[in-house]
Parts: structure tokens; sequence; C-alpha cells
């Protein structure tokens, strides 16, 4: 006679010491093996979008910047493009050069988090303290510029909300040549450890075509090895005049597209961040950042869609305009949002242990989910 | 790659009735509206026909239009009669790398769009977004429940919706502390 | 250790009590500065500072966190399995407490120095599985059950491994009594067991290799089974909050903590027993050289606790380098790795000592 | 087989490289600092809680009109001709009493959007971040330096001044002649 089983539901979060914020996961297991997961948003719902509507246009960057907290200049960085690309306004280069720069540094602080608790999750709490220290010189390099270290209502419509610290540029030398021993001890401790391939490689393997159906963007799309980066496939600002590459996932210790590849993949594109910047950093221009702000921003009737290539992946504004100071819709379309979608997908099959390792290399902030 | 206005020449040639009208002027990007009931066969076209290829979906936003006129209920409130609620669409070929909008909309009162869920994974939740937040029911959408608000918010009171009131208790907690 | 005291003292009360105490302090003592040195060699590999507020160095926070513990509110869920659920931590932080009995601290401090040491160390030791099986199952959470079915398999299986090298090194040493293994091994770093043994001859140097491999076998098991990183599946605190003791709190909390710590020191005393001499100094005797003979018990201790410490040491060392395995892969490391290769080694070692 | 072994040696291998590295990082010195002993430089363009020269204040309400989160209440009331309320630093002459300048610092998101557009500058972010309260409302910082009392008498002045006005030009009006009317005009 068989034995009677039944499946047990475990429920994960909202206060789980690993879900990245306050996500709930009802997991469905047999044992150990997972059976069906249902993330459960919004605990963290701070109604950004309905909090838009009565702002005027740039009282809604300091709102952006808590969407994706560990990624603020992306954020900033992809509202105003979309609100200049409303009004038509030329922003001058030098703006564009800072912008791109802080853009930059703040992906590779962006990633320093995701890697770091990706380790932490699998139980490597080390490699995690000497990502944040790195982390922590970074965002003191920005805090210098424009006084804060997280929330930073840095870029304006038009312009930036300063201009940087003389010390900016040196800072910022030293720290892209600090930063590559970093790597490589990531590299050495993390990245080629035994324990971690084993613990994410093949493990949550997500196929291009899924990743697309998806909607999958940013590092999930690339580890799934689809060369696909809006800085270069869409580009915008002035990333069309420096020289990087793409990292994709190449399935180097397991399948394409598994947690391994997520990681990797970040780990190569804080180097192609450095690239960036160090090319970015000898050519600012001199030049007046205040000079395009407009005094009263009015933008015509109409509708625009802008997107951006944020740490977590494709950032989307949709703002529609009726005319008036205040913006009339502004939907934002968050990488994580989507990125989530796809968790009980991927987590079919595994291990309760292997929930986490996908979590944590699918590097979601649920301030941008719930937004 | 094409521009919005020869997709749009191809799917009234393909589609005919179902497209309806193409708006070119936004500062932006051209809008093509699409009959609500019929998207997902425009949105089926569109990422299977060879010379199109929208295998993503970037964005799926509900919006409330708010062109109804505005009459005061009984107890004083400002309310939106009548008037539509739209969808916008924003598509993307990651192969031939060109973007396209799509918009339904569908009258305020009774808000039926039919699901593309099963074109692009990726409305799932975008479309329990639009329903949680707008209103818009998604037909054929296998879980439409709320995702952002709690499961046991009030039934019909959606919160991006213009005239939303912020009610005054939730489950008996007041609401502005 | 009875008649050291007897012969020191002359009073048959003082002897008994120090007798039977010593276990105790000894775990209290090692799980007092375990806690502490676990914080702070984390603090160092990370380029933190550590505890540093309460004492110099921060020395006193540990007590400070078992006053805490003391004063704590000892709240239990409703639905538990009161019974089991108070026996629990009794029960795990005994096992790791019998053992302290038989770990010849030196010549002279040894609890019950009895015949079949070894074996009741290891029996013992299992011992705390029941408990730590009781702890998940009486505490009616997920969660704690996960952790104790996780741990059940881990410590069982990993008895495997352990005691087949253990085996290995019976057949080659010829006794189970701790004490005598570790007289075998006298003075002077090569003849310790590592190092092929104390007789000097062809086999000393073709067991070498072997019984090095012998040591990282044994050391890899007792590291599950004390449940340490990359082991630590069971109280896996990403996955499982706090696995099978996740419901407890206070006292009964620390007595798992305590049992850990006491846990971690016992295993290491008895790799240090079977491969690196025991209490028997690497150099030779400050008392043997000045002719001091009540000396040498002391020397010895301090050897033994060094040799303990600087295993505890690795264990934190390896703790704060690795990520955890999966259940799955740890099932993977015990059965396909360790075992085969302890199976080689046991019969390697057995022919070379047959020759 | 060779698989096998790989797989061993790789664990090992790879487990002792990382070993190597903490072993290293035990020797670094710390970098982390002792906080509330040491505590760090802050750059000078640091935002934290904002701080109101009152006397430069123009009451001008502009701060309050671009906070997001409205943390800023700004009531003013009108002099009345008389009284001299002195000049700013930069040189602007006030019309305005600021009876009321209140920040609700449990609202503010140091967004620093307030402090552009201060005509006066008298509106600025200090490097002052350790100012936690057990009260949510000892949060809410006043800067007006009138007290109640100034305050309600100030608009008593000018509720009476209002009052004179009026009379004079019901006056005015009951007697049509060509006068010069003294007080200025509206502030």
């Amino acid at each position: 006679m068989a034995l009677k089983t039944e499946t047990m539901v475990l429920n994960m979060g909202p206060q789980h010491p690993s879900t990245h914020g306050v996500l709930r996961l009802e997991l469905e297991i047999e044992g150990e093996l997972i059976v069906n997961v249902k993330p459960h948003l919004g605990y963290l719902h701070r109604c950004f979008e309905k909090h838009a509507e009565a702002m005027q246009y740039n009282q809604v960057i300091p709102y952006t910047d808590r969407m994706d907290y560990l990624a603020s200049m992306g954020n900033n960085f992809g509202y105003v493009l979309a609100v200049e690309k409303l009004l038509g306004i030329q922003v001058p280069e030098r703006v564009e050069y800072i912008r791109v720069i802080m853009a930059e540094l703040q992906r590779i602080a962006s990633h320093c988090v995701a890697l770091g608790t990706n380790g932490a999750d699998i139980g490597a709490l080390t490699p995690f303290l000497y990502l944040f220290r790195d982390r922590e010189y970074i965002l003191s390099i920005i805090e210098e510029t424009c006084g804060a270290r997280m929330l930073y209502n840095y870029m304006w419509v038009g312009g930036l909300s300063h201009d940087i610290h003389p010390n900016f540029v040196r800072r910022t030398k030293e720290f892209t040549s600090y930063f590559k021993n970093t790597i490589v001890e990531l590299d050495n401790l993390l990245t080629y450890n035994k324990i971690f391939i084993e613990r994410t490689a093949n493990i949550g393997v997500l196929p291009a075509e899924t990743a697309i159906n998806y909607g999958a963007t940013g590092p999930m799309l690339r580890g799934s090895g689809i060369k696909f980066d809006l800085r270069k496939d869409d580009t915008y600002s002035i990333y069309n005049r420096f020289d990087f590459d793409i990292p994709v996932g190449q399935g180097l210790q397991g399948t394409v597209g598994d947690s391994w590849d997520r990681y990797y993949v970040r780990v190569r594109e804080m180097e192609q961040s450095l690239r960036i910047i160090e090319q970015a950093i000898d050519q600012i221009p001199e030049g007046d950042v205040h000079s395009a702000i407009p005094k009263r921003i009015k933008p015509p009737k109409g509708t625009v869609y802008s997107r951006v290539e944020n740490p977590r992946g494709e950032l989307g504004y949709f703002i529609i305009s009726d005319g008036n100071t205040n913006p009339f819709r502004v939907k934002v379309r968050a990488p994580s949002f989507v990125n989530l979608e796809i968790l009980g997908e991927l987590c079919k099959g595994h291990l309760i242990a292997d929930v986490i390792a996908i979590l944590g290399s699918i590097d979601i902030v649920l301030g941008e989910v719930d937004r | 790659m094409k521009t919005a206005e020869e997709i749009f020449e191809i799917l009234k040639n393909e589609l005919g009735e179902i497209i309806l009208s193409i708006d070119k002027d936004t500062p932006t990007e051209p809008i093509i509206s699409v009959e609500p009931l019929k998207i997902h066969i425009v949105s089926k076209f569109l990422r299977d026909n060879s010379e199109l290829q929208f295998d993503s979906l970037m964005c799926l936003s509900g919006v409330d239009d708010a062109n109804g006129k505005k009459v005061k209920d009984n107890e004083g409130y400002d309310v939106i009669e009548g008037g539509t609620l739209s969808v916008y669409y924003h598509l993307y070929s990651t192969v031939l790398k060109h973007k396209i909008t799509l918009k339904v909309s569908a009258p305020r009162e009774d808000a039926k769009v039919e699901s593309v869920e099963n074109v692009w994974k990726c409305a799932d939740w975008h479309e329990r977004e639009a329903y949680d937040m707008i209103g818009i029911k998604f037909l054929n959408h296998p879980d439409l429940r709320r995702i952002l608000m709690p499961y046991d918010w009030e039934e019909n009171s959606h919160p991006l919706r213009k005239d939303f009131k912020v009610p005054e208790f939730y489950q008996g907690m007041k609401i502005p502390y | 250790m009875y008649q050291y005291f007897y012969d020191l003292t002359g009073s048959v009360i003082i002897s008994t009590l120090i007798t039977a105490v010593f276990p105790l302090v000894n775990v209290l003592l090692v799980a007092l500065i375990g806690v502490y040195l676990e914080r702070k060699v984390s603090a160092w590999m990370q380029d933190r500072v550590g505890p540093n507020r309460t004492g110099p160095f921060g020395l006193f926070q540990t007590i400070a966190d078992f006053l805490k513990m003391l004063q704590k509110e000892d709240a239990t869920a409703t639905d538990i399995d009161k019974k089991l659920y108070n026996i629990a931590p009794v029960l795990v932080f005994a096992g790791s407490f019998a053992v302290y009995a038989v770990i010849p601290f030196s010549s002279k401090l040894i609890g019950s120095e009895i015949e079949v040491g070894l074996f009741y160390a290891l029996a013992v030791s299992s011992f705390v599985v029941a408990g730590i099986l009781m702890a998940g199952w009486s505490s009616n959470n997920k969660y704690s059950l996960l952790g104790a079915m996780r741990s059940a398999a881990q410590i069982v299986s990993y008895e495997i491994p352990t005691a087949l090298v253990v085996l290995a090194m019976v057949m080659f040493l010829g006794t189970l009594s701790l004490s005598k293994i570790s007289e075998m091994q006298t003075a002077y770093f090569w003849n310790w067991n590592i190092l092929g043994g104390a007789e000097f001859g062809l086999s000393k140097f073709l067991l070498i290799p072997f019984m090095l491999v012998g040591f990282i076998i044994i050391f890899i098991s007792t590291l599950a089974e004390v449940n340490r990183t990359p082991f630590d599946i069971p109280e896996a605190e990403s996955e499982l909050v706090a696995g099978y003791f996740t419901e407890y709190c206070g006292m009964k909390w620390a007595m798992f903590m305590l049992s850990e710590y006491g846990n971690m020191f016992a295993v290491s005393a008895i790799v240090s027993i079977l491969f690196f001499g025991g209490y028997q100094s690497p150099f030779g005797y400050l008392g043997n050289t000045l002719g001091i003979n009540w000396l040498i018990p002391y020397e010895q201790a301090f050897w033994f606790i060094l040799k303990g410490w600087f295993f505890i040491f690795v264990q934190m060392w390896l703790r704060w380098t690795l990520p955890r395995l999966r259940v799955d892969q740890l099932m993977t490391v015990c059965w396909k790795y360790l075992i085969p290769y302890a199976f080689v080694n046991l019969i390697i070692i057995g022919i070379i000592t047959l020759l | 087989m060779k698989e096998y072994l790989k797989n061993t040696w790789l664990g090992i291998y790879t487990i002792l490289v990382g070993m190597k590295i903490t072993f290293k990082h035990l020797f670094t010195p710390a970098v982390t600092i002792q906080y509330p002993e040491v505590k760090l430089k802050l750059p000078e363009r640091e935002r934290n809680r904002l701080y109101v020269n009152i006397d430069d204040c123009i009451g001008c309400d502009q701060c309050a009109r671009a906070c997001p989160v409205s943390c800023i209440t700004v009531d003013t009331v009108k002099s009345v001709p008389g009284e001299d309320l002195g000049t700013t630093s930069n040189g602007k002459k006030k019309a305005l009493w600021v009876t009321n300048f209140t920040i609700d610092f449990a609202k503010c998101c140091y967004c620093q959007l307030c402090v552009f557009p201060c005509p006066t500058e008298c509106i600025y972010m200090t490097d002052v971040f350790e100012f936690a309260t057990y009260e949510r409302k000892d949060l809410v910082y006043q800067f007006s330096n009138l007290s109640p009392e100034e305050a309600e008498q100030k608009k008593i002045n000018f509720a009476n001044f209002q009052a004179e006005k009026e009379k004079q030009k019901a006056a005015a009006a009951a007697v049509p002649k060509p006068e010069n009317p003294s007080q200025p005009s509206t502030n």
C-alpha cells in the first residue's frame, strides 16, 4: 500500500532573514522539493504613481530615488530623460558626462550589494562585507558631490543639482584603480569557489526564449546568453561614445542562463562600468550644469515612454502629460517587478535552499517591486 | 526596422476593422488604437509575423483618462461618470529593434480588455497591477487578483482612478494615521 | 584525575567535586571564549573591529550576553509538545558535555580514564541528534522540523566517515583509550600520528600521505557533525531562520549555543588526540629539562588546549570563508567522496600496518 | 574517475585559495570607525537637518511650495506702516511678519528642493544628523522668533489697520474729496 503523503505549505517572509526586503513567498513543498512558489507583494507599496500625479515634475525626482534605493542615480536618470524627451531639451555636454559617470558608479555600487547578498544568502558572509566596504567608498564619493548617500535627488530635468566637487575626479580615479583588486579578490573568494559553483551552476536555468517572453531584462537576460543592453542597443545619453563590451552568460560552469551565469555577468559588468568611467572621467568638458534647467516645467500634451539600463534591468517611465505642471500619469516599468515574475517558473523542481540562491541571483529590490 | 506608420499600414491591411486609428499628434511616438476585445489577436499577429516580430512587451500601463464628466455624489465628492479607461502597450522587437505603442480604451463603467498574458507572459503581473490600480478587468487572465493592494481591499475601490476617495477605515483601522 | 587531586589534597570530597565539576567548567569556559573568539575572528577577517564595548577589547561581551539570556522571559508557543520541548536542550547539552568526561587534558587531568574512551566519545556525541530531533519535532514549526530532519540525516551520515577513519587509526594504534593514544605519540612532533606515528621505519614515511587524507576526512566530517559552515544546513539562517531551535529563547536557546561550542572543542580535541599527539608537546617538556616533575601535567594541558583552540580557529576560519552546501550536496560529499576515500584509506593503512 | 578526482582537487584547492584571502584580511586594519567617539568629517554639501535663519526670512513661502512632502508651514502677517522689520543680510527690505515657521522633520525627505528657490538663502541644510527624539511632536521645529502673544498682537495690529483703512475708505467714499492717502500700496 502506498503511503499517503501531502504537500506542505511553507511561508517564507515577509520578515525572513533572506528574502530581500519584505517579500512573502508561499512555498508548496514536498519534503524539501519545491512544487510551487507564489510570491505575494505589496508590503512596501508607497503609492509612487499616485503621489507623482499630485507633484510637479521636479518634485517627483525625490520620489524616484525611493524606488530602487540601491540605484537611485539610475532612477533619477530615467525620469529626467523621459521628461527631457517630452520637453525637447538638450542638456549641456558636461551634464551628460557627469550623469554617465554617476550612473556607472551607481551601477557598481548596486552590483556590489547584489553580489554580496547573493553570496550571503548562500552562506558566504565575508565577501558581502568586503563589497559593502567598497560600496561605502562609492557612496562617499557621491556624497561629497551631492550631499546624500542614498537618496540623491541629484539629476534634475535639464541639469544637475550641484556641479561635481573639486575632489570628485581625483577620488573617482583612485577608486577605479583600487576596485580592480576587489574584483580579483571576489573572483578568488567566491566566484570560482567550488561550493559556490555547486550551489549556483545548473540552478534556476532560464532559457533565452522564456527570458524574452517573460520580459526579463538586465543581467537576467544577459545571463541567458542574449547580448542585449540598452546602453548599446537603444542607446541614450552619450553611451555611444564609449567603448565597452556587454558580458553575457556562456554557461562556463553549467548551463547557459543558470544562477551562476547571472552572478558572473554582474561581476564582469562591474569591470565594464569601470572602463566607461575611466574613459569618461578624463573627458568631462567645462561648462555650467544649471544652464538648461527650465524655470517652470510645463511639457506639451502627449505621452512618452523612455527607458534606461538600470543595474537591475530596463527601467521604463511612461509619462502622460496633459499640459499641466503636474504629470497626468506616471507609470514605472520596474525591472525587479518584471524579473520577479519568473521566480515561480525558475524554482519548480528545485530544493528550498535553491529558492534562496535563485532569488539572490534575480536580485530584486522590494522598493522597486512594490513602488 | 519599421516605423510606426509602416506597422500601422501592415496591421490595417491584415486585420482591418480591429485597428482603429493612429495618433501621430504626440511629441514623441505615434500611438495605434485598437479595439479592446480584439487586442489579443493583434498581439499574437504582432508577435508571430515575421516582418514585425514583437517578441517583448516592455510595458503595459493602465490609465484613467478622466475624460467623462464630473458629478458630485450624494456626499459631495467629485465622481467621474462616463469616459474611458485605457491600456497602453509598449512593444519592442529584440530582433528587428523597432518599437510600437498600442492603446485600447474601454468604457469606464464596465472596462473589459482581453488579456495578452498568453502572448507575453510578462503581461501577467502588469495586468494584475492595472486591474488593482485602475480597475480594468482582463478577460481570460488566469489569475486576476489584486497585487499591490491587500487582497481584502474594498471591492471596486481602485486607488489610481482620478476620483479615488481615500477611505476612512481599513479593517477597522483609521487610515490617515 | 581523581587520584591526582586526592594525592594533592588528601580529601575525598574536594577531589570528587573537582573531578565532577571539571567538565562542566570546561564546557562553559569553551563556550564563553568560543563565542567571543568567533566574533573577533569573523570581525578581523571582515575588516571590522568586533565587540569592544564591554570591558577591555569587549572581553566581557559573552558574559553580558549570558546575563541577558538568563533574564529573558521563557516564552513558549502554545501548540508545542511541552515535555519534549523542555527535555531537548538538556539532552543536546548533556550529549556534548558528556564527551568531556573522557577527554585527556593532560596525563593527569582526565575525568574518567576508561579503556574505550574513543568509542564512548563517538557514541555520546551522536547522542545529540536525538535532542535535535526532539527540539525540531516538538517546536511544531515547519522550519524547525525541516532543520531537525536535515540535521538527523547529516549527523547519521557523517558518523560513517568518522568511524571509518577512527577504525583505521584504531587498527594502526591498537587501542581505544584516548590517554593511551596520546601516550603513544610521546614528546616531539615527529612522533605524531599525522607524521606516521612513533615507530621509525619505512612504514612511517609510507603512512604520511594517508594519515593526511585521514585527517582531512575526519576534520571535514566532524565539522559536519557539529553543524559548522559549510555544513550548517540544519540551522541555515538564510533558508530556515534558525533551524531546529527557531522556537527557543532565553536559557534554553543558550543551551543549544553552549552545546555547539562545547562540541566544537570536543571534536577538535579528538582530532588532535588522534593525529596531533593529544596533550604531548611538540618540542619536549620544560619540566623534564629543569627537573620539575609537577610542571609536566600543566605543560601538557597547555599544549592540549592550544591544539584544541587551533582547530576551533580553523573551523571558524572555514566558516567565514565558505558558502554553505545544499542538503543533497551534503549527502553527495559524504557518500560519494568521503566514504570511498575513507575506505581506500582504511585498506591502505591496514596493509601498511600489517607489513 | 578523472572528473571525480578533479572535483575533489578543485574543492580542496578553491577552499585553500579562499582561506588564503581571508587569512590575509586577518591582519588588515579595520575599515570601520568607532562611531560615537570618532566621527567622519562630513562634506560641506551634506544634506541633513534644515536650518532657517529667520532674521533673513522674508516670508515669501517659496520653500513651502517647493517641498514635495509639505513639511514646511509658513504663516505671515503683513506689517502695518511705521513698523520697522529691518532688512535681510543681502539688503532686501522685509515687509511681512513671519508669525509661524515650522518644519516637521518627521516628514522631511532631505531632498534639498526648498533650499534652491529661497531668494535670501536663509533656509539651508546643516550637517546635524543626530536629532532623534522620544516624541514625534518634538520633531516639529519652530523657527519663528515671535512668541505666540507677539504673533497674536501682530495679527490684531494688522486687523486694526485693515479696519482703519476700511473706515478711511468709507469716509473717503462718503466725502469725495481729492485726498492723497498716506498709506503705502499693498505690501
